[in-house]
């Protein structure tokens, strides 16, 4: 497999074949191209980057030719299926919806893990990351990067006790940005925090060489610190080490990422706390990037909520600065996420920076009052922390003293900070000081290393004593395939092939054939009530391991709504299913420009005793989009109107086509009306010239075709399907090389 | 520790510097604490710095355990993994490589002790 | 029925029982009271009004106390479920969720009947406005708006040919605001003009006596045009014809509403071209209200992207002006909206400006540039638009050569503009010049009325002569009932009634019992091919009428989403079902203090050979809301920990607890480990004093129990789960008092 | 009517207006329009305004609209039809509802025609 072929699924076996000798097409993050104004459609976009090759637009776009403008910003999805392989589909998935940086999470465990894992064992929440992993992801993405006509950035993590291994690692491998920022070892993993520091400098000197964006983990603190909002002096501090020491080892500046969250969500007034912080984080890091993340900390099993919330989470960014918008899926906060919600987490993005577009055009941020004041007052507390940690003997101490991930505002301190000892946690003990003749013959090697013992010539390239490392030499690396004969990609996707090869077809919400589907219904009752309700109900319609994944209150008495999640346990066979054809119909434009070179006329009423005139003057009203947008000049004869009535007055107004609904019958009169329609046109000569077209809720086409009628119109009819068949209909009586079967 | 927001008694010091001003003390103050943190880096080393040596060098990740834990047992890592590899096949006369796998397989350790004079237990 | 019971259902027929003779409490609109700066929780909001007495509040609340602010601007709910009896349960649910005006649509053909519909037939995307069904609503919200603490507006249209009928009626029954444009007759309805223009006058004249609000229908022609960003400058004329006759009739100015809408919706630049549009407006329209109304005109069948869009929509609104904000249903593009869509649509609106509360402290709108020159632009056009209308002859004239919802931008033309016949329309040639002797002996009668022919005292005061009319004597309302025996509301509730009424319990849309639910899913193949599949595989699962209201191509091979409505045949026996106990837990606070008060520590492991730490992880670390957040010191010893090793520990360190994760075993070697960590334990001599709990996906808390440990934690457990059994534990060791059974 | 977007050059007049001017323009404009519009309803009638005048004095929907229909079949919309009401029930001395119920009930109408001196065929 070469080239993508966008009608034909990635074949993920392929990928895996003869990925020993793989090497991937570049190193190093490659941000959007912005370009000035761009046109699309009928409209001009002043902060959009070039237009993809191939992508999915969002689905009003059908309003306004199809367009689908991207952000300049990078957009990242977060995809943690567990198994690398059904991952890849999500990937392609997310790059036809706009993301160009692919961010595979991580099983949790593996930062303890004191080595690279090796193989691809399946992960829980995430997949433990390995060299065979990886390169399989970064050479589908080398694929779809080509498919939808952008570079894709693939991103991992360089924490956890391997840091340095894993820097290499993906530097051989071609990974484009990591998280690094040793703090998070240290506050969140529980790692010994000189181990951290130590193999921090090693691991962003390798990064540094590679030119991979390094994201921090300051975000953490607000996912964790109980009121969120009162630990940004410290998120502050936390930015500034981990930026300027990657600064200080070699980094680029311009490809050091702070990771930002703002810290609150509603129903918290979550602007007026979050936008100063977001200002004065961007003031004072005014030379590196920002990588801003939605909130995750204040999220509910809603998808709705979590997607307003995103939304204003992306007006900040707008407001401010943002280089890479990270997306979160709307249902992390009630299961691991699930295909269509990555898709939805990047629509979010796309949509709303369209939708916001050249705001800064149109809004500033205030240059004084409650922003400026609150912007500065934070950047003063980063500051009082910053002094008072030196005081205090550095930053080792300040977190042994438990002053980070405080939630108080600082120099408030609320005793519930997150402490670790200098001496203690994972991996203590394992610092070793270098000798004097201490030496290592690589390529991007932070320290000490006394090269000129054995060439004072190759001090600058310590690589060149062993004729090139794997930096220099990529054949060098050396490649391990599988170590767990059970636990496997190979086993999995033995175990899958029928859902992926075959005509039959399962519903997935995470990976082949997981037949996970998703209920969402009201029941009349309370809040438990109704959760056992809809577990008894989908287990009645036969679905296994039903759980009820959201509950919200509609009212204590009237209703709940539950979400529920159960396997379908049975697969669909597609060559059974009989697939209708695609209604057919015309352009608006289309449709428009032939009624403007031959206009057309139409009698319209309800017949029989129906006073229901609703569904046709759907059809007809320019006001719901019915025919007479497209100029079709239409006479509206009322309800109840009598059959010769209709005939009648087609005939006086030399009418193209009668339109009559007979939306409420009883005992199939709606059908022996259409046969007299016919009949009296018939009679009166007109039939040949006139169509006959007969709706209503309640209308079979087929059968209304039988009584005679040119066409019917059941549920679901709209103008367009209307006006396509009267424009077809007038084709096919006038010119015979429009004519169909 | 708990402690009330005293900030507006402990800004004092600040509050009539310019936004320029306070900035650049926000970074002199982050270099004096980041300054230590780089020195540790410069002057130490971790098993995982000298696995990431040993795969530079062209060994596999279960090659390079086994050879760091080696030099682990040996008092070596003030030497450097890498370096121990190297001198020995440079002593030995063999290619990298297989000087390496000599030793992830437990073979010549005490060629390699011999090769460094000073050696920490 | 006289108080509501949070508790207990609505109950329908109360409310029809005796309506003959029930009096609205009040008449005309009531504003929400904005009284400065609330506190809430933690916070303090700028925007906010005086909070409900009972709501429900937002998911994310749980994190802020179960804040639950309310806008300063009124907000409304659209209901149109075709059977009034059936909203009123909605409306309930939807003044929980934080609306206050309550719009119930109408029936469209009801525009055209001459004369006021008695009864309570069923409607169709809406009901039949009869007196009867707008005198239940109004009792209902009566009661409806005492338990949630704040008066709610009732809203119907004062539209078609009946208006000033209708306007009557609504002026008897209390119904508080009311849309009343002529010109929405004209353009849309098809209804003559010169009857629409002087029943209006009637109309607004009975409106402006009860203190109605009143709202316009300009918006239409967003709703309407090809390119509805094109038709501002005559939204503003639109808006300006209602408003001054409106005001020139007596309507006061704060009563008089313009109905607004962002034109656009992303992807087109939408901020960029809406706000300068809503800038203008406000500048121009400054002494009256403004309704902002979400876009429909761009809605597409994904909920998502209408959620995402009606947040950009409200955040116009908070940059400029509202005082009503209407909410669309994110459902509104693809079904008649559902009770649940509703709600979604008051939470965005609640949501969203909770979340925006008070950003006009921290931004601006720009004073010059690109915002003020198109808004500047808009306002002229729209005076050329004045000016030609004058100069062509009129109001009438400029509407007859299609002046209206053409897609130009005024001063351009596209001819596709909506054309009325000044003589024509329905109700043509029933207008009648009142002679001198004209007279009305009534209240609120616009225009000539010769009263001083009776008694020129009662000039002012014609009612005088008839001893006052109903607006002065209620008591003279004649009320009618059912005009129809077998469609009216007697006849459905009998239907619905065993699900409203009895332990039988069936989902519900947007009518009781109607058993429709949504099934949302992914299935890895084309759109099409996913489509028939879904169908097939909801007829499998026993699903009725199932129907695809939803796809989304996640990629044209990979895979497409579906969302798939259908009906569920059969219902559930509440009584039947056991409805487990809610999962006890402490509040975080709570947690906290116990902690904080008497500290208490834990060692863990994942015991037998288990590499898989993420589990154990997650329940412990603060990062993912683990037990230490609560202050719990944890003593994590690693995977594969032997057990011998944990008890140990727990003796060292004098824990109080032991933690242990099993999460993949074969054999049911998990349970053996459980059985000999209680037997190593009371061997040891510290059984009673340690806590033991095993935990792990696989896990049976029943067995887990049954094997000697003190509790055991499955699949869905976290860490505010444990932390409550370790605190609860305790306090029975030590406290009797808080002994459990 | 197609046309191209002239705005240039038709708002050279505009161009010099304060925002002020602009919205004075706008409103005396806006004014001119509806001037015609509200002359129109004082001048005349309507079915519905006068079954809405019926309702307030006291008749159901029902009974307006067979009296309105009476009113119109008579040619006395120019009277009024609650006027015809009110003359007819202070002639026969009955009460308002009692007179409008016989006229909807299609009795009375002659004399009620004959109360008005001038009526409008």
């Amino acid at each position: 497999m070469t080239v993508l072929n966008p009608n034909e699924k990635l074949d993920i076996e392929s990928i895996l074949t003869d990925l020993e000798n793989y090497r991937p097409k570049r190193r190093g993050w490659t941000w959007r191209e912005a370009s000035g104004a761009i046109q699309a459609g009928p409209f001009t976009f002043r902060d959009c980057s070039t237009p993809l090759k191939n992508s999915v637009a969002l689905p009003s776009a059908k309003y306004f030719n199809g367009i689908d403008p991207q952000s300049k910003n990078s957009i990242t999805t977060e995809i943690a299926s567990g198994r690398f392989e059904d991952d890849i589909r999500r990937m392609r998935m997310a790059a036809w919806h706009g993301a160009d940086h692919i961010m595979v999470i991580r099983t949790a465990g593996q930062s303890h893990y004191d080595g690279l894992i090796e193989g691809t064992p399946q992960g829980i929440g995430g997949v433990p990351i390995t060299r065979k992993q990886v390169r399989a992801h970064r050479k589908a993405l080398d694929l779809i990067e080509e498919e939808v006509g952008r570079p894709i950035n693939y991103h991992s993590y360089v924490s956890g006790v391997a840091g340095p291994e894993i820097a290499v690692m993906f530097a051989e491998e071609g990974v484009n940005g990591a998280h690094q920022d040793p703090q998070y070892n240290v506050l969140y993993r529980g790692i010994n925090m000189v181990r951290s520091f130590v193999d921090a400098c090693e691991a962003k000197t390798v990064m540094a060489w590679s030119g991979m964006a390094q994201i921090d983990g300051a975000h953490n603190a607000n996912a964790t610190a109980r009121e969120a909002w009162k630990v940004t002096p410290e998120l502050m501090v936390q930015h500034a080490i981990n930026t300027r020491m990657s600064e200080r080892v070699g980094i680029a500046p311009q490809n050091i990422c702070l990771s930002t969250v703002p810290p609150t969500a509603p129903p918290a007034p979550s602007m007026y706390l979050d936008l100063p912080y977001a200002v004065a984080l961007r003031d004072l890091f005014d030379k590196y990037r920002m990588r801003a993340q939605m909130n995750t900390k204040y999220m509910e099993a809603s998808t709705r909520e979590a997607t307003v919330t995103h939304t204003l989470n992306l007006l900040i960014s707008q407001l401010t600065r943002v280089d890479i918008q990270s997306t979160i899926t709307p249902d992390e906060g009630r299961n691991v996420p699930w295909h269509i919600y990555n898709v939805e987490a990047c629509d979010t993005a796309k949509q709303a920076f369209v939708g916001m577009d050249g705001l800064m055009d149109l809004v500033a941020l205030k240059d004084d009052g409650v922003l400026r004041n609150k912007a500065r007052e934070i950047k003063e507390r980063a500051i009082l922390f910053m002094e008072e940690m030196l005081e205090i003997g550095g930053y080792f101490e300040a977190v042994q003293e438990g002053y980070f991930v405080d939630s108080g505002y600082f120099p408030g301190q609320n005793g519930d900070g997150i402490s670790r000892e200098i001496q203690g946690g994972i991996a203590a003990g394992t610092v070793f000081e270098r000798d004097e003749d201490y030496f290592a013959p690589v390529t991007a090697h932070f320290g000490h290393n006394n090269v000129t013992q054995y060439d004072p010539e190759a001090t600058d390239n310590p690589a060149s004593l062993i004729n090139g490392s794997t930096f220099e030499k990529p054949e060098k690396t050396i490649y391990v395939d599988e170590l767990d004969e059970t636990d496997n990609v190979s086993v999995r996707l033995a175990e899958s092939a029928p859902y992926r090869m075959s005509s039959s077809i399962k519903p997935e919400s995470e990976w082949a054939g997981d037949g996970v589907i998703l209920l969402t219904l009201f029941f009349p009752v309370d809040a438990r009530t109704a959760a056992a309700a809809a577990i008894e109900m989908a287990t009645r319609m036969g679905l296994e391991e039903p759980e009820v994944i959201n509950r919200e209150v509609m009212h204590p008495a009237e209703g709940t709504r539950i979400e529920l999640k159960g396997k379908v346990p049975f697969a669909i066979d597609a060559e059974t299913l009989s697939i209708p054809p695609e209604p057919e119909i015309i352009s608006d434009d289309e449709l428009r420009s032939a009624i403007d070179k031959c206009p057309m006329r139409i009698v319209a009423g309800t017949v029989g005793e129906d006073e229901h005139s609703v569904g046709l003057r759907e059809i007809i009203d320019i006001k719901h989009g019915g025919i007479e947008k497209y100029g079709i000049e239409c006479h509206y004869l009322g309800t109840s109107v009598p059959l010769e009535k209709l005939i009648d007055a087609a005939i006086e107004l030399d009418a193209d086509a009668i339109l009559a609904s007979t939306i409420i019958s009883h005992d199939d009169i709606h059908y022996s009306n259409m046969r007299k329609l016919h009949d009296l046109a018939t009679e009166k000569g007109v039939r040949d010239k006139l169509a006959i077209l007969a709706g209503g809720t309640q209308v079979t086409p087929k059968i209304a075709e039988e009584m005679g009628v040119d066409a019917g119109f059941g549920r679901g009819t709209n103008g367009a399907h209307v006006a396509t068949f009267l424009v077809q209909n007038r084709r096919q009586k006038s010119e015979p090389e429009y004519r169909r079967n | 520790m708990k402690r009330k927001d005293e900030f507006e008694k402990r800004r004092s010091h600040l509050a009539s510097l310019s936004n320029d001003e306070l900035q650049a003390r926000f970074w002199e103050l982050t270099d004096m604490v980041v300054d230590p943190l780089l020195e540790l880096g410069r002057k130490n080393t971790t098993p995982s710095i000298e696995r990431s040596v040993l795969l530079r060098m062209g060994f596999s990740s279960i090659e390079a355990l086994a050879i760091v834990e080696g030099v682990l047992d040996r008092g070596l890592m003030g030497k450097g993994a890498g370096h121990v590899v190297f001198k020995l096949a440079k002593s030995e006369g063999m290619g990298i490589r297989d000087a390496g796998l000599e030793l992830a397989n437990g073979k010549l350790w005490d060629r390699a002790i011999g090769l460094f004079s000073k050696v920490k237990s």
